[in-house]
């Protein structure tokens, strides 16, 4: 297929459109749902793809209106290379999910059985209209989206996990759409670009995007907002606990990455540098109370708390100064932990459900010599967490490695040790189960899991490990539509 | 005449605050009820006089929506309080 | 002082109003309301932004944009209704632990 | 001050005296009476700003569903002794949370008035374009053709809302009847009122979506009065919820969300997402309408009724 | 102003009196039955007088049928209210419509 013939396919909004039409079949269909999805996955992950391909070939954003009205009338969408990575990472975590979830097709009861495939669906759909969205309204209504499914699928688990979840999500979309109330009254538009090209704005705009950002903040669950994440995160279903650690908190982060990056208002530098203390703070505190948990997927959820953290330090490293040549590989490595991250995180969640699956609980001191009943799981889980860790070849390395080099040259030494201590305590708490499971200790009767249930979660592991290997390409797609380009790229 | 509508408006205002003492003061729900009852009509008054006020027919629909709607909460809240919560309170006497 | 500003203010105040509620009130039917207070008074300050060339004509894309937030806001109040529901009925409490104690009942 | 904008400024000093009554009052269910008094309010003001289609949405939404939806979720703790709350007042901590979000209010209400007093809007874009759009109201404009995008994801997010709510059914109800069996005595002044009452309701909802595409209303302030009609039907006892496991409630739902779907891509792969060419873009918004009121009044009934609760 | 107007203005203020008084007997009179019968009397009146003010403004036989099915509407629902809630607070669960869940 040419150029040509993949601009002739409406892929930008195919992205968007394919799970929302799958969710709307999903709903009536009940428990069929599962086969509904599992067609209409791969389907998915194909348009994703050649959307990026697309991006990579024409190596510019690919932008559209709905209804072909222009800005500001009109509500654009855009995918530049941002977008297309996070759109690829979302489709390939969310297939692994749906296949992970269809071959268990047994958990829960027929409520679970019926309402998880629209509200999955629906998930999947409103990451990808975050991604390609580039109107602030429509991303509230996006967000909101997000947030009615994925409450309903930590309430599986718990609903106080889910009513704590759903009321800090709550008050989060309340205080963004504050910021894009205030936003229009001074501008008198929601478009994102038009918003950036009118320059750095004046107080107003400020406020409005420090009310945006505290409102996305509670969302992504950044230290102190994280209260709500580890027992909805630890409590919800597997492949539930799988999309929300992995994709779900990016969403949020990844709309203050436009905020801050693509409209850039006045930038203040001291709700940069607050950002990134919240983030150094979050790692330290995730990191420390991973440590304690007892239970296998709260040690994963407290994880996801600190590894958060690195991401907001993107700010005080990229944020402040914009012009300065090592910040644009800053930001991309960044935006590469945050991917990889997902793939990690989902492989994790996935090995912590298998685990749950075979020995029926997942307290760390049940776990003891665990290596021998499921081998491929385990290795699953260590290839994970090499991953988090941030050892090399993983993505995260190159994502560690890029922010790292941005620190030591924008001389934040403070931040640099940071991120290097958090990568020590990451292996600390990722070692003690891992190191159990691997102990010979008592064993105890695991059920058999079957190996193409284990695949799953080993896959998504790899696939981590690949961002790092193949790291040039997602670096490249990465650069498209940055206003600035990466002058020191992966040497 | 306009500056006299608006008047009127305020005067209806006055009843809606009035009744709002009541929805505070109680005693009991169904004076609570009661008020919050009044209030629906006041609100449907006002909307009426705005209508007339800014001569615009549109306006009578919201008037119309209010009118419709208002006593749903009424009719909701005797079915709460009947004997098992799915009620009458005539089948109850 | 125009109308658009009053009730601009008045969306301000609102804010503030279930902010506040929302900060200190531990029943979650409470904190359902405050909710859905500051989400209006959202919409008013929207709104009066809309107005402020006067009545006559207002700016027609809040509006329709207030309509989408009344409907996305009346969603999410049906879900966190039921989900309070289903939590007394699992709890028998309408507060979450750990609240109970800094707030007011 | 002249009395029109006296009444503005008591009318929205009463909007605040009934929130921070509903926020802050010692009674639920007062709390819940000020809720309902305070979406009338709402509407009555944004009559004065001029935006009578907001201003039905809120009556019929705000005032109406919503408070059929609060007084159900009170009756429900109340059977469940729920009402309740340990007190456990630290004026210090409520002092503190005066300030902060007084703060909040303070600095929202500042930015707004140090803005440039003309504000640039979009209602001269609107204007020029209006009449491309198929319709004569500016608003249904926006939220079928300029904004139709955010107006398909609003009417997903109600079929997900359902999807949402009904994830929380037990396991052994899956498929039931939503809510109690309601009934009234025979003849009785509720049955009466639950035969009288409908066929008007009907003739106001079919009536506002109709006027939707010139005057004020639409799809979603005709879905709200045509589901609330449905509630009063099911709770004067005429009728029953229908049980959540029937095929053809399900498709009713997703129906109309679907069609916008179906017709937003059709018009992506012939190049414009959601387009509507001007000649026929009023038939079209007009036929999207109709089958999109049906979808919503069932779907925001059902999100009233709430999970199933028995079985057929 | 010419007599539609003086006629309309009356009408009006007729009505808003009317209100006044409704709201006086809800605040003022001593139990439940009583306030509800000053109430539905006091603002249906009310109400039809101001729905005839507005009526003879408006002048256009469309919004006269709308004023009159709103008018109408609030009757019927007002007599079916406050007879249901009469019922209610007489009825045989005094604690439910009764007390408070403070008091």
């Amino acid at each position: 297929m040419t150029a040509s013939g993949l601009a002739a396919l409406p892929l930008l909004e195919l992205t968007v459109v394919l799970p929302l039409a799958g969710l709307l079949l999903a709903l009536p269909l009940g428990h069929h749902g599962a086969r509904a999805t599992l067609a209409l996955a791969p389907i998915i992950l194909l348009v994703t793809a050649l959307l990026c391909i697309e991006i990579m070939w024409s190596g510019a954003p690919i932008e559209r209106v709905a209804g072909g009205w222009d800005v500001p009338l009109g509500i654009a969408l855009r995918a530049d290379g941002i977008s297309g990575a996070f759109l690829l990472t979302t489709a390939l975590v969310a297939c692994a999910v749906a296949v992970f979830q269809a071959q268990g097709g047994q958990d829960g009861g027929a409520t679970r059985r019926s309402t998880f495939w629209p509200l999955f669906l629906a998930t999947w759909g409103a990451l990808n209209a975050v991604f390609v969205s580039g109107d602030l309204f429509n991303l509230y209504v996006a967000l909101e989206l997000l947030t009615l499914a994925a409450v309903a699928m930590v309430a599986y688990g718990s609903t106080e996990a889910a009513m704590r979840y759903l009321l800090f999500a709550l008050s989060g979309s309340l205080v963004f759409l504050l910021g894009v109330a205030l936003i229009y009254a001074g501008s008198g538009t929601f478009d994102i670009g038009l918003l950036g090209s009118a320059g750095a704005g004046d107080t107003a705009m400020t406020v409005a995007a420090a009310f945006m950002t505290a409102g996305l903040l509670a969302k992504a669950a950044l230290f102190p907002f994280h209260a709500w994440l580890p027992p909805a995160h630890g409590n919800a279903p597997t492949p539930a606990s799988a999309l929300l650690s992995a994709l779900v908190v990016k969403a949020p982060f990844f709309i203050l990455v436009r905020i801050w990056f693509d409209i850039g208002p006045e930038t203040s530098g001291v709700l940069m540098q607050l950002l990134g203390y919240l983030g150094v703070a979050a790692i330290l505190y995730g990191s420390l109370l991973a440590m304690r948990q007892e239970r296998l997927k709260l040690v994963i959820a407290y994880s996801t708390v600190a590894q958060l953290g690195y991401l907001f330090l993107v700010f005080p490293l990229a944020g402040a100064a914009q012009d300065l040549p090592w910040t644009a590989g800053t930001w991309s490595g960044a935006i590469f932990h945050a991917l990889s991250h997902a793939l990690a995180k989902a492989a994790l969640f996935l090995a912590a459900g298998i685990v749950i699956e075979a020995v029926g609980h997942d307290r760390l001191q049940g776990l003891a010599g665990l290596a021998r009943d499921l081998p491929m799981t385990v290795f699953a889980f260590g290839i994970a967490a090499v991953s988090i860790m941030g050892l090399p070849p993983s993505g995260a390395f190159i994502g560690k490695y890029l922010m790292l080099t941005g620190a030591l040259a924008g001389g934040h030494v403070f931040l640099a040790i940071v991120m290097i201590g958090g990568g020590l305590l990451a292996a600390a708490y990722l070692f003690r189960p891992l190191r159990l499971m691997l102990l010979a200790g008592e064993t105890q009767p695991a059920k058999a899991i079957a190996r193409r249930r284990q695949v799953v979660p080993l896959l998504l592991a790899l696939a981590a490990v690949g961002l790092g290997i193949a790291a040039s390409l997602p670096y490249a797609l990465l650069q498209i539509g940055r206003s600035l380009t990466a002058t020191e790229g992966i040497e | 005449m306009d500056e006299f509508l608006y008047l009127a408006c305020i005067g209806l205002l006055g009843t809606v605050a009035a009744s709002l003492v009541r929805v505070h003061l109680g005693p009991n729900r169904a004076d609570r009820m009661m008020g919050a009852q009044l209030i629906g009509t006041g609100g449907v008054a006002i909307a009426l006089v705005l209508a007339g006020a800014a001569r615009d027919a549109s306006m009578i629909d919201v008037a119309l929506v209010l009118a419709l709607l208002a006593s749903f909460a009424a009719v909701a809240f005797v079915k709460a309080t009947s004997a098992d919560g799915a009620g009458d309170p005539e089948e109850d006497g | 002082m125009s109308t658009a500003l009053v009730y601009a203010l008045c969306g301000a105040s609102l804010v503030g109003v279930g902010l506040y509620g929302f900060i200190t009130r531990a029943h979650l039917l409470r904190r359902i309301l405050a909710f859905n207070i500051i989400g209006s008074g959202i919409f008013l300050l929207l709104g009066g932004a809309g107005s402020r060339q006067g009545a006559v004509s207002p700016d027609p894309v809040p509006q329709a944009v207030i309509i989408t937030g009344i409907v996305v806001a009346l969603s999410l109040t049906a879900l966190a209704v039921a989900l309070l529901v289903r939590l007394v009925e699992d709890t028998g409490r309408a507060t979450l632990p750990g609240e109970d104690a800094s707030r007011d009942a | 001050m002249n009395p029109a904008l006296l009444f503005d400024v008591a009318l929205a000093a009463l909007a605040v005296v009934a929130a921070l009554s509903a926020v802050a009052g010692r009674d639920l269910f007062a709390s819940v009476a000020f809720y309902i008094v305070y979406g009338i309010l709402i509407a009555l003001a944004w009559m004065r700003l001029g935006a009578v289609d907001v201003a039905l949405a809120e009556a019929a939404i705000g005032a109406g569903l919503t408070g059929v939806l609060l007084i159900g979720a009170w009756s429900q703790l109340h059977r469940k002794g729920a009402t309740e709350t340990p007190p456990g007042p630290s004026s210090a901590a409520r002092l503190l949370a005066a300030g902060a979000s007084a703060s909040v209010a303070v600095l929202v209400a500042v930015i707004f008035v140090g803005l440039p007093a003309d504000g640039a809007g979009l209602a001269p874009a609107v204007r020029e374009n209006v009449a491309e759009s198929g319709v004569s109201n500016p608003v249904t404009a926006v939220l079928l053709n300029f904004r139709a995008y955010d107006t398909l994801m609003e009417t997903i997010v109600l079929a997900v809302a359902l999807a949402a709510v009904w994830s929380l059914t037990r396991d052994e109800l899956w498929g039931g009847i939503p809510g109690l069996r309601q009934h009234a005595r025979d003849g009785g002044v509720l049955a009466t009122f639950g035969r009288l009452l409908p066929p008007l309701g009907l003739l106001v909802g079919v009536y506002l979506v109709w006027a939707g595409s010139s005057m004020p209303g639409g799809a979603f302030q005709a879905a709200t009065v045509l589901a609330a009609v449905w509630l009063l039907l099911v709770m004067s006892g005429a009728m029953d919820e229908p049980a959540i496991g029937s095929t053809a409630i399900r498709l009713t739902i997703v129906a109309g969300p679907a069609l916008f779907l179906a017709y937003g891509t059709g018009g992506a792969f012939l190049g414009t997402f959601l387009g509507f060419p001007a000649d026929v873009a009023g038939m079209l918004i007009v036929a999207i309408e109709y089958v999109l009121t049906v979808s919503i009044a069932a779907t925001l009934a059902l999100l009233v009724a709430g999970v199933p609760r028995r079985q057929e | 102003m010419n007599v539609a107007d003086w006629l309309s203005a009356l009408s009006i203020l007729v009505g808003v009196a009317f209100f006044i008084a409704g709201t006086a007997g809800l605040l003022r009179f001593p139990d439940v039955h009583s306030r509800l019968h000053a109430l539905t009397k006091a603002d249906n009146l009310g109400l039809g007088f101001i729905s005839l003010g507005v009526a003879i403004r408006m002048a256009e036989p469309w919004s006269i049928a709308k004023i009159l099915v709103v008018w109408m509407l609030t009757v019927l629902a007002a007599a079916t209210v406050a007879q249901l809630i009469a019922r209610a607070a007489l009825g045989t669960a005094p604690e439910e419509a009764g007390a408070d869940d403070h008091r």
